[in-house]
Parts: structure tokens; C-alpha cells; sequence
């Protein structure tokens, strides 16, 4: 087993990959870059290296600083996590040509898979239904326009080198087109380092469901189910469940054969997703893309199948054989995750950078939490505004949503605007909770919400909040005193006088 | 102790005053004998006839508070009343006029109209970049862009004044 | 459903006992006292009211105030958590005699298996082996002597009214009887109200497995599993596993049968322990006693069967069938749980009260957090030092173990001593991790512990300790400085430059 | 600037001055160039060679800090070397003497000798209640009960001396 992994990322992910190599007696390494000297990452790591200033392009995407930061602290491996580098085939090679470990697939999956016109030609050769649209990049606009027209509105614009949701945009009609193809491949340039787009027909009322895969160097191939990302804004997904409230079995069996078959093709090692559209009405579904990474939504499978994914893939890339067989493989009550970003719902999701002042993380039964802050921490302009990931299992889908209203009530953060109240409401919306979902979940949602202007308990919680407001105020009035009449000792004065007057 | 609070547009006279281990508060007519404890900085735990009330408040600025309770958030602004009001109306919007801001810090990727352009409502002007999203800010109305202070480039402040369509 | 349960009870159970009301859409009710103004469980309830002064004769134990707080807020049910009224027939009488639904045993159940004879002849009469001892409470010093005398040394004195410990003594010789019995006798009657003792034989190097059941009004009554609760300090439990290590599926089905005999022969409801000690060399079992109430250990079989054991309670207590039968009972992976206590496990684990100043509990995959503190919250000398219960599940004993590892390193408490550290020691040493484990583990762990005297990378550990005080003496001058010459605005001030001092 | 610091019983000299973005220190002839931050109140992330030690400083008293770094407790003492030594020589246990003091707040509920009574190490001399569990309070050394300060009943404050054995 490694002695030491260097992680090339931050955030979250990065504090799981440290979780499982403590898990594992291995010894994190982290890198940061300027905006980041007191982020998590940094603090939970045995070794941490600068690597640059804030700007990805100048930290977190710097091959030759990583590789130089694992040379000094003498990493076996890397771990890229997911986004940054993780499905960059470049940065794969170097670290291999550097003699250390990629913990992924090989460069050459990762590049035929990467490419999403060439893993779309892929994917046919094996034998897995395609979206309609193209197979090659676009070459321009005009091209675009003839395109789309073939295929009739509306359509979708995807950066080729992408994922995400970066670089794509839905277009609903002509006009719209030229706007989105300039933002899309904007977009995929600054994201991917790549302006490629390609187009696809848009499927009506999809949802967006993806297997697991995982393969060893041995030969084992293997899934671990699927997972149901419907609900999605921006193109990016939101809430993620395993197994799907569409709850059949044999669809299971059929999209993992396929994704099974497709990693296979593709020589793949290590984890991966592949990436249906399935129509809620026919439950055909169609190859959409294959993510050579480790997911952001991959505790919802952990949660279910019991595996830990983040070992297991330090293992396999270690050489070991997959800790399980598929038979070994299987699916236990229901679990669902949360994104909280750092984005003010209540305006388009807008970013929402700035200071947590307070974080409170629900625990207890059934729930985990997958965090990348802490309280006090900042929340950069510079990174994506995921802060964490409210994970919840329980026996069945009714009780697991019962468990995250629960968690979601429960959580606090304080300082900066969440996507925390958007999930409190979609927990007690009769669509969820009846699992009819599909990508256009939320706008619907959001126009039940601004229609139904729900009424409250008002008046007595509005006057304890003025009441409370009210008691800060005098708190504040008493503590100048203090300050004024004895500087020095302000602070201490003041609570015990705080404590007088309202602990007694 | 009397205290003016302003609240969802509407002000509201309130009187504390502590009662041995509770305090008593009149608000608006309507009287609270309530145990209040301080557990955490910044967190007010009041206990009404059983019914128990944590609000989490932070001041914003001098008077201007912020609490939530049950996540629920209330903009509240005190006021003692035996101090001079404050002259608080804002310049408030000029009729016609409807400015772009920056809704956070981040960086101006593209501006996609000139100034005295014509603009529909809902018409991108210009593109912003913060958390490698790029998030395109539209004219809130139709009119004419009659100032457009930024640049493809340049960083921008939470809050600053991207341009005014008139 | 009840819409609205009082909960008789602090601490982390009260606030597990409210996540599954919240979970089931009921509302939570507490009940404190004069000490637990501030206390977690009354921040985290719809209503909660005042019983009395901090000691629990006075607050906690006192039946009329309980049963008026819930008249007072309309609740339909009371559950009485553990410890405190959890085993109190006359408590659970009044509550039926008030109209309201006990969430528990009947009192005639409690009764009988609440006197630990009565209980030990009713587990012989059901056919369960029992412990050789006395099934009568012991009169006097000089009957003790005698009995004593006839089972040869060893020999344990336990209170016939109690569990968790408390009034319990081993007994190594003639000369110690004297002060043990009267110690026993004086902690039962405080503990319990009832000083009554008895006599056992004490059996060499037992494990203590305990079986958890679970019967409805329908007469369904099922059991599931075992723990394995063997490492103890006074003999209360501080790690609890399930599966027990002796991972034995034939003893666990001898075991559970004779557990769900001894509730039928008791015409037990709802949730109940039976406690049975194991002869590690033969294998052979002996009735120990029943716990008529939820287990302080109970998350380790939920994380295992996955059922939520108060969830289950309180559907059980409203009427409802179990919901699930034998045969769906299974146990997946491996959970193991310690107890945080606010006690220096460095001085014989005396308690340790007093600000909790820093909290930072764990998270991630596979963890599970009980708490019922907060950051800046008062562990009281009047209750229980326990502040929290952190539990682990993974596929093998073996990655729960790493992930116990994991998660108490990660674990910060400030302010107070707490068995932190003592855990941390113990997930490393080999005994543990082989899992040879009886009630004489700790005893033999610290002798294992004080011999090894482990030395690691001091010398620079030290320094870094030193620079970081020194910084800390440093950044109070300047605040001082700014103090002097600003008085009012003292904190912001030095916070500006200590950014700038620091983190620049 | 120049500081003493006192760690498990040995005085050591330290000398810490800005360098830019770091702090240079010298400890005992040994050198340190590391990166400070203080991420939270009270925590103090040191990176020296790419290593990270996070440092969890406590001030108890005046010039004592506790500090926990991987889970493990330092007492360190600082002095400026510019100011007068602190007179801190305590008065130190008196040979021969050994006191029983109550490691917590709590109640007696049993006193088992009484004074002027010959006690062996390790004999039982009072019976302390806290936290529900009855802690047995022992002789430290084998001699005569020379003092004793509780009755059965008392509450006790923690540090206060028991008894005292000679």
C-alpha cells in the first residue's frame, strides 16, 4: 500500500480522499494555492505545498507545481479528485511519466472518453443507444444553425472537452442560438481550456440517470447501480439518489450491462459513471457521456451498497484486485444527497461568496455530511460555491426524505446565503416526495412555489425575532458602557454582566 | 426600555422591561412574559408560555439587524426613540432610470452591447465571471444604455454599478 | 400518529428521541431544570418547561411535574429515554393513570424485570440459564458474608433495583465486603431509590452480550442481535459493538431465542434489552438481567439492522404492528460505538465538568454522532458526565476500526478531559484489534499501556507548541496596544491586524 | 522578539522575528522558517518544510498557555526576558505531607476515618458524589489523618483540601 498520496484538488473532496487515506494508515499531502493558505484541506493534511495564486489556472490546474509538490514530499500518488485536473489525460501522463501513480484511468480512456464526441462514437461501437445529434465537434455557428434545424428545437450545446454543466446551454429556438453558441464556447474555454461544442437533440421530460462502474487491472468490470440526478439547475445537478424512484430492477440490470460494456470498450480502469437520459414515459435511455472520475455524488452509492469508493479506488489503483464481485454487489434501503452551495436560491442561484459566521452540521441517525469549511472559514470567488454534501440513508425512500427534512431543519449556516431553504421546500413538495422527477423539476417547482405563497405561524415569530433583535440591541448598549467606563476588560465584563442578565 | 423596530416595511413600538427572572415586553399592544437566555454569542433562546423561540441575530450595521428563527430571516431596524430619527430615505430609484449591479465580486468577461445601444428587457449587456460561473446580467428594463462602466477584464465589487439602461 | 411527545429526559437522548420526532412529523416537547436553561435539548424542542431545580430528585425524577408539563403542552405520549423514570413502574403507571401513552414496557413488565430477582427467577422459569447467586436481596452485612462465603471469591454485589453500573461492586475478597456493601447499598439508594443489593458469583472473564428485542401489542416479538458491550470501567460500558468479535451466527440464534423467551414469559411491549454474560473458553450464557428501556448502545444495531429502534418505539407504542418480522431482520458490516465522556481518563476516569469551549465533531462516510452539547455549552456536575456517542459502521470489523481511528483523531473537544484520548489509544492496540475482549480489557489495557510508554517526533511537535503560544502572547500584546489606544473599537481593530499579521 | 518559554520542566530561549510572509525562528539554536495563520480564534497553523502543525492555543492564566497539537497537551509558560522573572516559585509540598483535594465540584457523602486516625496508602477516606458516581476519595501515602476539613452532607469545590495525611 502507498505511504503517502498527494491530493490535487481542495474543498470537499479533497477532505474525503484525506478521510480514506487515514482510513488506510496513509499519510495525506495537500496542495493549496493563495486564496486557500487556511482552507481544510490544508488543516487536515500531514504536508501541505503552495502551488500559486488564487486563480485555478495558476494553482490548481499547474501540472508541472503538483508534481513538483508530490516529488518534495516524496507522494507515491496522486488522487485528482473531481473537476481541476481529474479528467485531464495530460496531467494523467506526466504524473505517470513523474513514476508516480495516477489514482484514475489510464490517459488513453481518459481521452477517448473525454473527448464527448468521441465517447458518443464509442459508445455506439459497443453497442448503447445515443442521443441523437453530432458525433464531431461543431466548426461553426453556421453549422450550428443547419444542425439544429436538422434536428428541430430545442436543442443542446455541450463543450466536447466538458462536464459539469459548464459550456452547456439549452436552446429553445433560433434566435437564441447565437447567443448561447458564443457563451458556450466561452465558457468551455475558460473551464476546460478547450472552446469545442457540439449539439444533441434535446429529449423531452428526461431524467438524468447514471451507473457506477468500477474495474480493476485484472479484468473485473463491475457496477454498483445506478444513481438519479434529475434535478438540476444550470445543467448541474443538485439532489442525487440511489437507487432512482423509478424503482425497476430490471432497467437496473439493462443500463448496467450497458455500462459495463461500455467501460470495457473503453479499456477502462478504476471508478467511472456513465451517463443516461432515460424517457420517464418509454424507460429507453441513451448514452449521454462517461465521467472518468470519481463523482461528486458518490456517497449516495457508498450509502447503499456499503463500499467505500475512495478506499476501494486507492486500492485498485495500488494494483489490488476489486474488493467485490457483482454478485457481491447489493442495493440496501435508499439514500439522498444534497449540494449545499454557497448560491442565494431566492435569486437564480446566484454565487454567494463571503465569511461562514456560523456552521452547524446535523448528525444523529442515517445522516453524513461531507463538508470542505469549517466556521469562519471564506468562501472564495475564485472556486465552486459547493461547501457540502447533506447525505441521509434510511430502509426506504418515505423515511429517507422524513431523515433530510430532519437534517436539512437542523442545519445552520450562518454569513452567506445557501441553497439550504431551496431544499427545505423541495422536501415537502408532493412531486418529490412522490419521486416524479425529470430535468425540468425545478422550473416547475419553482412556479408551484411562487403560486402556492405559503402563510405561517407569522405574528408571534416575527415579534420574538424584534423581541431578540431588541435584546442584542441592550446587549450592545451595555457592553459600550462597559468599554467606556473600564477599556481594557470590555469583553469579559460584558459577559458576565451578559450572563446576569439573561442566563438568570 | 422603548424601542422603535421597523420590520417588513412596517414600524412597531415595543417596551422591554426585566421582571426578576423574566422579562416582560409590550408590542404592539400584545403583552409577552418571556424567559430569555443568551446560550451562544449572538443566539437568543426565548421561552414563551412553552413555546421556545431560538433566533440567531447578527447586526449588519449600527441598528440594522438580522435574525432568523425556524429558518426564517427578518431585516429588523431599532430605533431608540428618544434619539433623533435617522434620515434614512435613500436617494431611492429615479424614475426611468434602472441600473445594473454586480450581484457579487467577480470578473467582467463580456460586455455585449455599446453604450447608447437600444435594449429589449431581458437583453444580456454583460457577462460576469465569479466562481467559474459565468453569469450573463440582463437590462431589467427596455431603454437606452446611458452608462456602461465597465470593460471585458476588468474585477468588479459586489455592488458596483455595471451600467444604467434608461 | 401522536402529534405532539414529551420527552422526561437531557442530553443526547433527548435530542436523539426529538430527530426521530421531527423524522415522523411529531412535535417535540422537553421538560429541564434550573441547570439546563441553555441545555441542547431545550433549543432543539417546540416547547419545553421548567420541572425544577438542577439536582434530578428535584427536576428529572419528579413524576407530578412531568406529567403536568405534558397536560400543559397537550402531548399525547411521553418517552422516558434511559436512566432517570426510563425504569420506573410507578412512573409509567401515572403516566397511563393521566391518559397519556408510556413509550415503553407496561409497568407489570418493568415491575418484574425491574427487580433484578424477580428477574433472574423468571429467566430460570423460562428455561434461560442465570448467573449462580442469590434471587432474593441480601438482608444484611452478615447474609452477604455468608452467601459470599458459599460461592467462593470472586463475587459481584449489584442493586436490585439498578443497571448502568451504578450500585454495583466486585468483590475480590472477605476484607473488602464491608465497604463494598455499603458503598452498593448507598449508590443504590441514590441512584434508585431503592437500596437493596444482591449477590452473584462472578464469572471469569466474561464477555457481556446483550440481546436487543423488540415486541408490539400483536404479539409479535423478534429480536436483533447481539452487542458486544465487554469493555467497561466501573462496570458501565464505554465501546459496544455489533456484531459481537466472537462472530458466532449459532450463538447469536441460541441467545435471541432465549432473549425472546424471557419477553414473552414477561409480556413485554416495545423495546427491551436482555443482558446475558459469556464464558469466552465454553461458550456457555447466563441471564444477567433485562433493561426495560432504548439502550445507550442502541445505534450500533440500528447501523447494522438499519431500523430505527426509536422510530419503531414510538409507531409500537401508538398501536401499530412491528414492521418487519424475524426474517427481515439481517446484519450488514460491522458498527462499533464509544462513549465520550467528560471524565480524565488519565485519573481513574473521574469526572471532569466544565465549559465545553471548542467542539468539532466528526463527519464524513460511515460516522455517526449522538451529541447533546454545543460549542460553549456547561457539562453540569449534577448529571451524567456522558456528552456524546460517537458510532462507526464499514463492511468488516477490521475498516470499522480504521474508520474509528479516523473519526476520533478528527474528534476535537476543548475546554474539559473527555475518554478521547483513552479511545484513540485504544483503536491501536492489538488485543483490541483482535478483538479479544472481556470485562477485564481495560484493566489489562492500562497495564499493557503504562509498560509501552511510546515516544514519537517530540522534539519538533514541542517547538511548533512553543512558536504557536509564542504568536498567541504575541497577537494579545497587540490587542492590548490597540486597546490602550482605541478603547472602542478594540476588537475589530486587533482582528484587522491580525489578518494581517497572520494570514498575509 | 526575544521570549522564554517553559515546557515540561525545561527553559528554553526563543526568538521570533517577521521575514515577509514568514515567521523566522530561532529555538534553541535550532531554526525555523514557517508560515503562520490563524484560521479560527485560538488556531494557529504552522507549515514549516511543507509539514502541518495545527496548533490549538489556549491562554490559562496570564502567560500560561495550554496548547494541543495531534492530540496531544503541552503547559507552556512564557516570559519576556525584558521584564522582571515572575516570583512563581510555589510554595511547594511540604516533605512528609500529603493532602487530599477534591478533583471536582461535589457532595460528601461519606467520611470513613476520622482524625488522628493511622491510615494504610491507598485506605479509603472520604466518599465524594459528582455526576451521579460515587468516587472514593484514597490515602496517597500510608500515616496519620492530620487533618480533615469535610462533613458528611458538604458540598465541596474542586481543588479544596479534604484531608490531609502526615
Amino acid at each position: 500500500m502507498f505511504k503517502k498520496i498527494l491530493i490535487a484538488n481542495r474543498g470537499e473532496i479533497a477532505v474525503r480522499i484525506m478521510r480514506a487515506c487515514r482510513e488506510l494508515g496513509i499519510s495525506p499531502i495537500a496542495v493549496y494555492s493563495e486564496a486557500d493558505r487556511t482552507a481544510l484541506h490544508v488543516r487536515l493534511a500531514d504536508e501541505a505545498y503552495l502551488i500559486g495564486p488564487a486563480p485555478s489556472i495558476e494553482s490548481y490546474l499547474k501540472i508541472d507545481r503538483i508534481i513538483e509538490a508530490a516529488r518534495r514530499s516524496g507522494a507515491e500518488a496522486i488522487h485528482p479528485g473531481y473537476g481541476f485536473l481529474a479528467e485531464n489525460a495530460e496531467f494523467a501522463r506526466a504524473v505517470r511519466d513523474a513514476g508516480l501513480v495516477f489514482i484514475g484511468p489510464r490517459p488513453e480512456a481518459m481521452e477517448l472518453m473525454g473527448s464527448k464526441t468521441n465517447a458518443r462514437r464509442a459508445a455506439q461501437a459497443a453497442g448503447a443507444p445515443i442521443v441523437p445529434g453530432t458525433t464531431e465537434p461543431l466548426r461553426s455557428l453556421e453549422e450550428a444553425r443547419e444542425v439544429a434545424a436538422r434536428f428541430g428545437y430545442p436543442v443542446m450545446l455541450k463543450a466536447a472537452a466538458g462536464g459539469g454543466g459548464k459550456g452547456m446551454r439549452l436552446v429553445q429556438s433560433a434566435e437564441d442560438l447565437p447567443s448561447a453558441f458564443a457563451t458556450a464556447q466561452s465558457e468551455a474555454a475558460s473551464a476546460f481550456g478547450d472552446p469545442q461544442v457540439y449539439l444533441e437533440k434535446a429529449v423531452a421530460r428526461p431524467r438524468h440517470i447514471e451507473i457506477q462502474v468500477f474495474a480493476d487491472e485484472h479484468g473485473n468490470v463491475v457496477h454498483l447501480g445506478e444513481r438519479e440526478c434529475s434535478i438540476q439547475r444550470r445543467h448541474q445537478k443538485v439532489i442525487e439518489e440511489c437507487p432512482s424512484p423509478i424503482g425497476d430492477p430490471d432497467l437496473r440490470a439493462r443500463m448496467g450491462e450497458a455500462a459495463v460494456r461500455i467501460a470495457r470498450a473503453a479499456g477502462y480502469v478504476n471508478a467511472g459513471t456513465v451517463e443516461f437520459l432515460v424517457s420517464d414515459e418509454t424507460r429507453e435511455f441513451y448514452f449521454l457521456e462517461m465521467n472518468t472520475r470519481l463523482q461528486v455524488e458518490h456517497p449516495v452509492t457508498e450509502l447503499v451498497t456499503g463500499i467505500d469508493l475512495v478506499r476501494e479506488q486507492i486500492r485498485v489503483a495500488c494494483g489490488e484486485p476489486l474488493s467485490f464481485a457483482q454478485e457481491d454487489v447489493c442495493w440496501t434501503g435508499h439514500a439522498i444527497e444534497c449540494r449545499i452551495y454557497a448560491e442565494d436560491p431566492e435569486n437564480d442561484f446566484m454565487p454567494s461568496p463571503g465569511r461562514i459566521a456560523e456552521l452547524r452540521v446535523p448528525t444523529g441517525p442515517g445522516v453524513r455530511d461531507d463538508g470542505g469549511v469549517y466556521p469562519g472559514a471564506e468562501v472564495s470567488i475564485y472556486y465552486d460555491p459547493m461547501i457540502s454534501k447533506l447525505a441521509v440513508w434510511a430502509r426506504t425512500r418515505g423515511e429517507a426524505i422524513d431523515r433530510l427534512r430532519r437534517a436539512l431543519d437542523e442545519y445552520v449556516i450562518e454569513g452567506i446565503k445557501t441553497t439550504l431553504p431551496f431544499f427545505r421546500a423541495v422536501v415537502r413538495d408532493p412531486e418529490f416526495i412522490a419521486g416524479r422527477l425529470d430535468t425540468g423539476f425545478i422550473e416547475r417547482f419553482n412556479r408551484r412555489r411562487a403560486e402556492a405563497q405559503t402563510e405561517v405561524d407569522g405574528d408571534a415569530e416575527r415579534d420574538m425575532a424584534i423581541i431578540a433583535a431588541a435584546l442584542a440591541s441592550m446587549k450592545r448598549r451595555t457592553e459600550t458602557r462597559f468599554e467606556q467606563t473600564d477599556g481594557r476588560s470590555a469583553t469579559s465584563a460584558w459577559r458576565m454582566a451578559g450572563r446576569i442578565a439573561f442566563t438568570r | 426600555m422603548k424601542i422603535l423596530a421597523e420590520v417588513e416595511g412596517q414600524e412597531r413600538a415595543l417596551d422591554i422591561e426585566r421582571d426578576g427572572e423574566r422579562f416582560i415586553v409590550e408590542l404592539d399592544g400584545r403583552r409577552y412574559a418571556l424567559e430569555a437566555s443568551e446560550p451562544e454569542a449572538g443566539v437568543y433562546l426565548l421561552i414563551h408560555e412553552g413555546k421556545v423561540y431560538e433566533c440567531r441575530v447578527r447586526e449588519e450595521a449600527r441598528g440594522q439587524f438580522r435574525v432568523s428563527l425556524r429558518s426564517r430571516d427578518y431585516a429588523i431596524t431599532l430605533r431608540d426613540p428618544r434619539r433623533l430619527r435617522s434620515a434614512s430615505n435613500s436617494a431611492g430609484g429615479a424614475a426611468g432610470r434602472a441600473s445594473i449591479a454586480a450581484p457579487m465580486p467577480g470578473k467582467v468577461v463580456r460586455v455585449l452591447v455599446e453604450r447608447g445601444a437600444q435594449v429589449e428587457a431581458g437583453a444580456g449587456v454583460v457577462v460576469v465571471e465569479a466562481m467559474k460561473m459565468q453569469n450573463e446580467m440582463r437590462a431589467p428594463k427596455a431603454g437606452t444604455v446611458v452608462e456602461l462602466n465597465v470593460r471585458e477584464g476588468e474585477t468588479v465589487n459586489a455592488g458596483d454599478v455595471l451600467a444604467v439602461v434608461e
